[in-house]
């Protein structure tokens, strides 16, 4: 059994306040950098690409999670950060700053697609996103002169002062770095003052109004983190893609991305970046089981896509607080060791709380 | 000139008048109640103070300032704070983070520096919590510190409504219905409460509430409102015995 | 009738016919959405599992269309109430996205089964009205177009009156807005919120039905519900009206834009309108007032 | 890599999952026809064929990660019949970059090339969009003068490699679009993009379209009753499939065809009994695809024999390179020129009758 | 409180209840908020429950109500078991509650709301006369009738939601803090109200209330809960003698005297009760 107690004021946001956490931690950034010696090259290649998408949700995470505002439209910011970033460095534009600039802009465009997030709000803001994003791939698609159309955009390779990151392990620490720089930094926001505020926002305009936040603002900030994350992401993945074309950033990647804050659990990084890693890896992980099936069922077309309804259906089912709830109540079972009530986080009777008036 | 002034303020929604040409003066360190029956426009008119209407008419000035223009997040820094009749608490939060939120309106460094979580940042933060601790301490929420607010009793949650109020410092506070769900016990210990607020802390009080225990015990004066308009305006006593106000208001 | 009126009308039936359709299919996900706040996802894809099912029993089994159309309705009625009764009801209480998710999985699941059934090739069937056409002077409807318009109307009328005028309409709504006071009312919220999904999934069967003849019966049918989805927001979440209105609207900037703004815009305008009409009126054309009491 | 003592792996990927996944069990399965018929007895040179097969959703991303597991987990010798203009370019690079053969990619020829850097391990032989709607138009001008010539596509690279095909053939005659319209993949109504035809009045209409658009943009040419006007599909529209859906809605269609057509009643008999091992093997009537993905596989196979017992990428690319080949649905006997096999033959067909009948010999 | 209970039990045990909870004992997860709580209610009289905040009160009317299930015990209406039940079928049997918060329905019409409340009942008869008996005893309804219920003030909608539950005719009505708000004219008469529900239609009636003096004047029994368990039971008049009521529920003489040498006196004595 463990205790919480704090002795100062600065315990209280502490990052890991206890030894267990942070030795788990150490191991686990022990692990990540060790796994390239460790693993085949095709895991260290899914990886990085893990990376990538938890960098895109953690992005996503922001703005979902935290300021309660849904985007159906994320997939959209992704492409403008890979097309930003692929398009400057073949203008000769260096690695490191192509890849902030492509940050930078994204989050600009996020600026502007926040804005109507003043006015809007919920389904009806989805929508604004949805529409976005079929508007931005169709620019994508026509402003062939600058995105090579529907024929496709090769990427420039990465180089960093001389040092050529496409090779597998260069490209996966580049990802590690880039989603631990993202991650620590959205840590640090989050508990500050701008993370209360958009917990504010997401929970109360009213109040938040009367504590002196000021809403509207705040909202568009959301957006521009969410997008520039996302847009980081983004050129990211047009190193790991390498060929960059309209379709690959379509309705379905983003619905990608929401189910990864959904499965994980809203309001929580952690649970973006166990999302992330599910919602990746299912393809793989069913197209892995798919040879131990009969031949009938194996073969049959659309097994694919059912069973990824099933997962996901299961998933939001049994554990409607995303992939983060099943871990507290994993902590909880372990800190309240003998203690522990199977019935304590039994779900009784509920009842829909109507969400329209918001 | 006094602390804060309503100038015939009125409020209409499309054919309802919620508040009609409603003037009244509240002087520094008082504790103003009104009163009213219900849908008299209470809690319309602390919605006009703190800009969540615009009034169809007539000002609002605090300080000497005129504040019925200004943005509606702006409000709680020229000092004004308030609650909310139908509790509005961040319940995704603990009762830390709700207070914490008063915090709000005092810098805790730039955007950038909270990424990085600068020593700057860390002390402000240190600093945020030390006077939540105090308002903790005077509110005596100890016990439900690090509570999640969305499982708090009704009764605890209005004092951690209003004990975010009073994080932010304020230098007029307005509560609307604070004992309303509260027990006559903790009435009484509310009414020590508005006290120590209004002596020990000198802020100004407007609280909207129909206890007429809680009004008679903490209110310096009181103003009875009815359909909008101002029915009597006075001293607890005077005001109870108003025929007007016992007709509408008080009952026989 | 100069050739540039013909022209003009002849777009503005155009306009309705398909923009009925897109109002069918949005009525259908403002309903389960008015009873439980439930952005239906799957509504595409009952949709299209319904035209497969048409397709089963009037190909398949051969069976005469009115009793297979009939059949397919009950089929997609029943199947949503058990969506809503078997697994809908699980999450409730959870926030709404929770909801939206699941009918995406559903979805996922249905599109699944529908092509490990039925193979996922197109198909089509005939109907009593495909391949005829009603002329109008110069104007030339299909009358497959005008049976769209008409469901699209009857239906609409009937759910109008069933959800003000009676009581277990009004009842309805009552569930959707504050659903643990209806319980405390009496109201068998359960029942009746399954009866809303299963109407819900009556209209997709009949959109499903009057769909294929042109579109195929085809595992790609379900992207018809984004559309539908673009009509609800313009429209209003939650007003009936407002999908009728949002979705001819929806048709008719199609096809005007189709034919006279510079190729390229027939979509990028329905969606610039979507979010122009949003910025100016934030709860759709005919939403809802909102907004909370502090 | 990929060629072991008993074995020779090779990979594809297919879209399992996304927008056209109704198409790929035919390719897979003619594939998979071919390679268990070399894989019978002792197999090719004492080697059997063992296929992977992954799912690309259509999606680049899908295809990276499938290509990638496809070379580094399965160690693939060669990806053969991978479905895709978007997941193809993707990837291609990755896989000749590794020394792995890629052949027969499904797409457009001319942009897989282009990603590929030209690589000598890429082997392409789906006509060129471009190139054989380019001959197509031709034929249609010369042969029925239309003064107005419209153009109704699919956006993404369907439409904008068939356009400029068209482009070309009609700058050749001064000629530029009459009207031109787009649609997105799985829009259900036409009306609009017929109507603007109509609005300017042409008299050829070339549609870059699939199976279900084609049918459409037929319906609606005929519920107006508009006469004097041609429909041409280009190859993806001019297929079996087309008519038994649309049924007389297609009657007088044109289509440019790039291989050969076949239907149950038809066809050779060496190829009837190729239809009917389909169907038994498969339980399903084979279309042209499954014949494709087949004949494509042979040429493969037939490679791999050649150069015998010691199989690497580098001589079945010579192999490849140097010799000539035919194959059922192949118009007459090709070779690969700078890799893509040619002469790119077209012909033009049009519906009569319920059928595909060519109205020309093959063109070149 | 054993000895309280059982001699309160005895005075009455010659009718059967109409409503009576056994051993009731509910969970929020972890949390315990009720303990195993025995309940009566005689058929026509009226029940006060008082208790501090976070008692449990809610909890209770809510397990009563089914809107919660309780993890033990029974809930029995005029001899069958409830509990479990959905609150829909408690509420057509009725049990009908008016919850704590106003819980009316926004986007419907005042008159729409009342209309709701007759889902209830058992048979349609005489629903017009209980709708006009409502606007007559609320007349601010019948000014807002065709307004939505969402835009009144928090006074007016518990009238409303008070209105509505009387539609369902029920047998027994829980009140959960009827008063919460209102003004105190209001509140009078809504009690007054209550007493003319329970005189004539012969209402059994359940009210948790914060003003233990109109509750206990309104009452015939009184039940006062602490920490999810009862402390205290009686006939409203037995209660009010009980010097620990009169100083935590009635603000008896204790605290005013405080005040008589002019400064308040800051302690605060909390009652724990054994
Ligand atoms: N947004 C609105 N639209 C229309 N009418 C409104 C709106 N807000 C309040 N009203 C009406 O204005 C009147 C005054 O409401 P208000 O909430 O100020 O009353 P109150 O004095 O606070 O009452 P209570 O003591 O019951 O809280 C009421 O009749 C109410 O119906
Ligand atoms: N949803 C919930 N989740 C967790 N705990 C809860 C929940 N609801 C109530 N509780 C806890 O159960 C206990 C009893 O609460 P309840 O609301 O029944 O009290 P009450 O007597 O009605 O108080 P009040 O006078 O404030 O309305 C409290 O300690 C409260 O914290
Ligand atoms: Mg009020
Ligand atoms: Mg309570």
């Amino acid at each position: 059994m463990q205790f919480p107690y704090d002795t100062s004021y600065r315990d209280s946001h502490a990052l890991l306040r206890y030894s267990p956490g942070r030795i788990a931690y150490a191991l686990l950034v022990l692990a990540l950098l060790a796994a390239p010696w460790l693993l085949p090259k095709y895991y260290v290649g899914e990886i990085s690409y893990l990376f990538i998408m938890c960098v895109a949700s953690l992005g996503l995470m922001v703005l979902v999670g935290y300021t309660g505002q849904v985007s159906l439209g994320h997939s959209a910011f992704l492409a403008i950060g890979a097309y930003v970033h692929s398009w400057m460095l073949s203008q000769g534009v260096p690695f490191a700053l192509a890849i902030v600039l492509a940050a930078g802009i994204t989050g600009l465009i996020g600026l502007v697609i926040g804005l109507p997030a003043i006015r809007v709000s919920g389904l009806y803001l989805a929508m604004v996103t949805l529409a976005f994003a079929i508007l931005s791939e169709h620019v994508i698609g026509h402003w062939s002169s600058v995105t090579g159309g529907f024929n496709g955009l090769t990427v420039q390779k990465p180089v960093f002062l001389g040092l050529d990151l496409s090779s597998l392990h260069a490209f996966y620490y580049l990802c590690l770095a880039v989603l631990a720089a993202v991650l620590l930094g959205l840590v640090n926001l989050l508990r500050a003052k701008t993370g209360r505020a958009f917990m504010g926002v997401r929970d109360s305009e009213a109040a938040a109004y009367s504590l002196g936040i000021w809403v509207s603002g705040y909202k568009v900030l959301a957006f521009v983190i969410s997008a520039a994350v996302t847009g980081l992401a983004g050129a990211l993945l047009a190193h790991h893609v390498r060929f960059l074309t309209p379709e690959g950033f379509g309705l379905i990647l983003s619905l990608e991305l929401v189910l990864m804050v959904t499965i994980g659990g809203l309001g929580s990084l952690r649970g973006a970046i166990l999302g992330a890693v599910l919602i990746s890896m299912l393809p793989t992980f069913i197209s892995r089981i798919k040879p131990m099936l009969p031949e009938q069922i194996s073969k049959q077309f659309g097994l694919e896509i059912f069973v990824f309804g099933l997962v996901l259906a299961l998933f939001v089912l049994f554990e409607p607080k995303g992939l983060n709830g099943r871990w507290i109540k994993f902590k909880a079972f372990l800190q309240t060791f003998p203690l522990y009530r199977k019935d304590m986080f039994k779900r009784g009777k509920t009842y829909m709380k109507s969400e329209r008036y918001k | 000139m006094s602390l804060f002034a309503v100038r015939d303020v009125s409020l209409r929604f499309g054919g309802v008048q919620a508040i009609g040409n409603v003037s009244f003066d509240v002087e520094q360190g008082e504790v103003f109640a009104i009163i009213g029956p219900n849908g008299a426009g209470k809690t319309s008119l602390l919605n006009v103070i703190t800009r969540v209407f615009d009034p169809t008419s007539g000002s609002v000035a605090f300080e000497d300032q005129e504040i019925s223009s200004l943005p509606r997040h702006m409000v709680v820094r020229s000092g004004i704070a308030r609650t909310f009749q139908n509790i509005e608490l961040f319940e995704g939060g603990t009762v830390l983070d709700n207070l914490l939120l008063g915090r709000h309106r005092f810098g805790h460094g730039s955007f950038v520096s909270q990424c990085l979580w600068t020593p700057g940042v860390r002390a402000a933060e240190e600093q945020s919590r030390a006077h939540v601790e105090d308002v903790i301490e005077l509110l005596d929420l100890m016990p439900h510190r690090n509570s999640p607010v969305a499982g708090l009793p009704y009764g605890v949650r209005k004092v951690v409504e209003l004990a975010r109020a009073l994080a932010t410092q304020p230098r007029l506070l307005l509560l609307d219905e604070p004992a309303s769900g509260l027990n006559p016990e903790e009435t009484r210990e509310l009414a020590f409460w508005i006290d120590d607020i209004q002596k020990d802390l000198g802020i100004t009080v407007i609280m909207v509430e129909h206890d007429m225990s809680l009004v008679s015990e903490a209110a310096d004066r009181v103003l009875c409102m009815n359909m909008g308009q101002v029915l009597a305006l006075g001293t607890p006593e005077e005001v109870q015995a108003d025929p007007a106000v016992i007709t509408a208001y008080l009952g026989a | 009738m100069n050739q540039e009126m013909v022209q003009v009308i002849q777009l503005a039936i155009n306009g309705m016919a398909i923009g009925a359709i897109y109002a069918l299919v949005a009525l259908g996900l403002v309903l389960t959405y008015k009873a439980t706040e439930v952005l239906n996802f799957a509504h595409g894809d009952v949709l299209m599992a319904s035209s497969f099912v048409g397709w089963g029993l009037i190909v398949g089994l051969g069976w005469p269309f009115w009793l297979s159309a009939l059949c397919t309705v009950a089929l997609a009625a029943a199947l949503s109430w058990i969506i809503d009764a078997r697994v809908m009801r699980l999450i409730v209480g959870q926030p709404q996205f929770a909801g939206v998710m699941l009918t995406i999985a559903i979805a996922f699941m249905l599109r699944g089964l529908v092509s490990m059934v039925f193979g996922p090739q197109s198909r089509t069937y005939p109907t009593p009205w495909s391949d005829q056409k009603t002329q109008l002077g110069p104007i030339i409807v299909s009358d497959l177009s005008l049976v769209i318009v008409a469901a699209a109307l009857v239906i609409t009328l009937l759910l109008f009156w069933f959800l003000k005028k009676t009581t277990l309409g009004v009842a309805i709504q009552a569930a959707s807005q504050n659903q643990l006071a209806a319980y405390l009312n009496g109201i068998r919220v359960k029942r009746v919120t399954s009866l809303v999904w299963a109407i819900s999934g009556a209209v997709a069967a009949v959109c499903g039905l009057l769909l294929a003849p042109t579109a195929l019966v085809d595992i790609g049918l379900w992207i018809i519900v984004l559309k539908a989805l673009a009509a609800v927001v313009l429209g209003g979440f939650g007003s009936i009206p407002g999908a009728i209105v949002g979705g001819l609207l929806l048709g008719l900037i199609e096809q005007f834009a189709g034919v006279y703004l510079p190729d390229g815009f027939k979509d990028a305008m329905a969606y610039l309108v979507l979010i122009g009409v949003l910025i100016l009126w934030p709860r759709g054309l005919l939403g809802e007032a909102h907004g909370r009491r502090v | 890599a990929g060629v072991s003592d008993k074995e020779i792996v090779l990979g594809t990927h297919l879209d399992l999952s996304g927008p056209v996944a109704a198409g790929m069990p035919m390719i897979r399965n003619g594939m998979q026809m071919r390679l268990d018929e070399a894989n019978e007895g002792t197999g090719v040179n004492g080697r059997k064929f063992r296929l992977v097969v992954e799912d690309n959703g259509s999606q680049p991303q899908m295809a990276v990660r499938a290509i990638d597991k496809l070379i580094r987990k399965d160690e693939v010798f060669a990806v053969v019949n991978s479905f895709g203009s978007g997941p193809n370019a993707a990837v291609v690079k990755r896989a000749v970059d590794e020394g792995v053969l890629y052949f027969a990619p499904w797409g457009a020829s001319a942009i897989i090339r282009k990603s590929a850097g030209d690589s000598p391990l890429l082997f392409t032989l789906t006509p060129n969009y471009d190139t054989t709607m380019n001959t197509g138009v031709k034929w249609m001008l010369d042969t029925h003068n239309p003064k107005k010539v419209g153009y109704i596509y699919q956006e993404g690279p369907l439409g904008t490699l068939v356009g400029e095909g068209v482009k070309k053939a009609l700058a050749a005659k001064n000629m530029t679009y009459a009207a031109e319209a787009g649609y997105k993949a799985g829009d259900i109504d036409f009306s609009s993009q017929v109507a603007r035809m109509k609005a300017a009045n042409v008299d050829l209409i070339v549609a870059a379209t699939l199976t279900r658009e084609t049918i459409a943009v037929m319906g609606e040419v005929k519920k107006l009753g508009w006469n004097n006007v041609k429909v041409l599909t280009a190859t993806p529209g001019r297929t079996g499939i087309v008519l038994t859906l649309g049924k007389e809605t297609v009657d007088g269609l044109y289509g440019v065809g790039t291989w050969k057509l076949y239907s149950a009643e038809n066809a050779p008999a060496q190829i009837k009994t190729w239809f009917a091992a389909y169907k038994k093997r498969f339980n399903a009537d084979p279309d042209e695809n499954a014949l494709l993905a087949y004949s494509y596989t042979d040429v493969f196979v037939k490679a791999v024999q050649a150069v015998g017992r010691d199989v690497t990428a580098d001589k079945v690319s010579k192999y490849l390179q140097s010799n000539s080949f035919d194959g059922p649905l192949f118009y007459a006997t090709q070779s690969f020129k700078g890799n893509h096999l040619e002469p790119e033959y077209v012909e033009i067909d049009q519906v009569k009758a319920g059928a595909w009948t060519s109205l020309t010999k093959p063109l070149k | 409180m054993k000895h309280n209970n059982d001699k309160h039990n005895a005075t009455m045990a010659m009718t059967q209840p109409i409503l009576a909870v056994r051993n009731l004992e509910t969970w929020y997860g972890p949390v315990n908020a009720i303990k195993g709580i025995n309940l009566e209610i005689q058929a026509g009289h009226i029940v006060a429950v008082l208790g501090a905040n976070g008692a449990g009160k809610t909890t209770l009317l809510n397990t009563i109500a089914g809107v919660i299930d309780p993890f033990k015990g029974s809930v029995e209406f005029e001899g069958r078991a409830i509990h479990g039940q959905d609150p829909d079928q408690v509420a057509r049997g009725g049990v009908v509650l008016v919850p704590e918060g106003r819980q009316v329905f926004p986007f419907l019409s005042v008159r729409e709301n009342l209309m709701m409340g007759s889902f209830a009942r058992s048979s349609r008869e005489g629903m017009a006369a209980d709708l006009a008996r409502i606007f007559e005893w609320f007349p601010r309804l019948l000014e807002r009738q065709d307004q939505h219920a969402g835009l009144l003030s928090g006074g007016e909608q518990q009238m409303l939601a008070i209105g509505r539950a009387l539609m369902a005719r029920p047998a027994v009505l829980l009140l959960d803090e009827p008063s919460l708000g209102l003004s105190p004219l209001l509140t009078r008469e809504i009690f007054s109200i209550v007493k003319r529900i329970n005189t004539e239609l012969r209402t059994a009636i359940l009210v948790v209330e914060q003003n233990a003096a109109i509750a206990l004047a309104t009452a015939n029994d009184g039940y006062i809960m602490e920490l999810g368990r009862i402390v205290a039971a009686g006939t409203c008049a037995e209660l009010m003698e009980k010097e620990d009521v009169k100083e935590f529920y009635l603000g008896g003489a204790a605290a005013n005297a405080d005040r008589e040498d002019g400064q308040k006196q800051r302690w605060k004595r909390r009652k724990t009760w054994r």
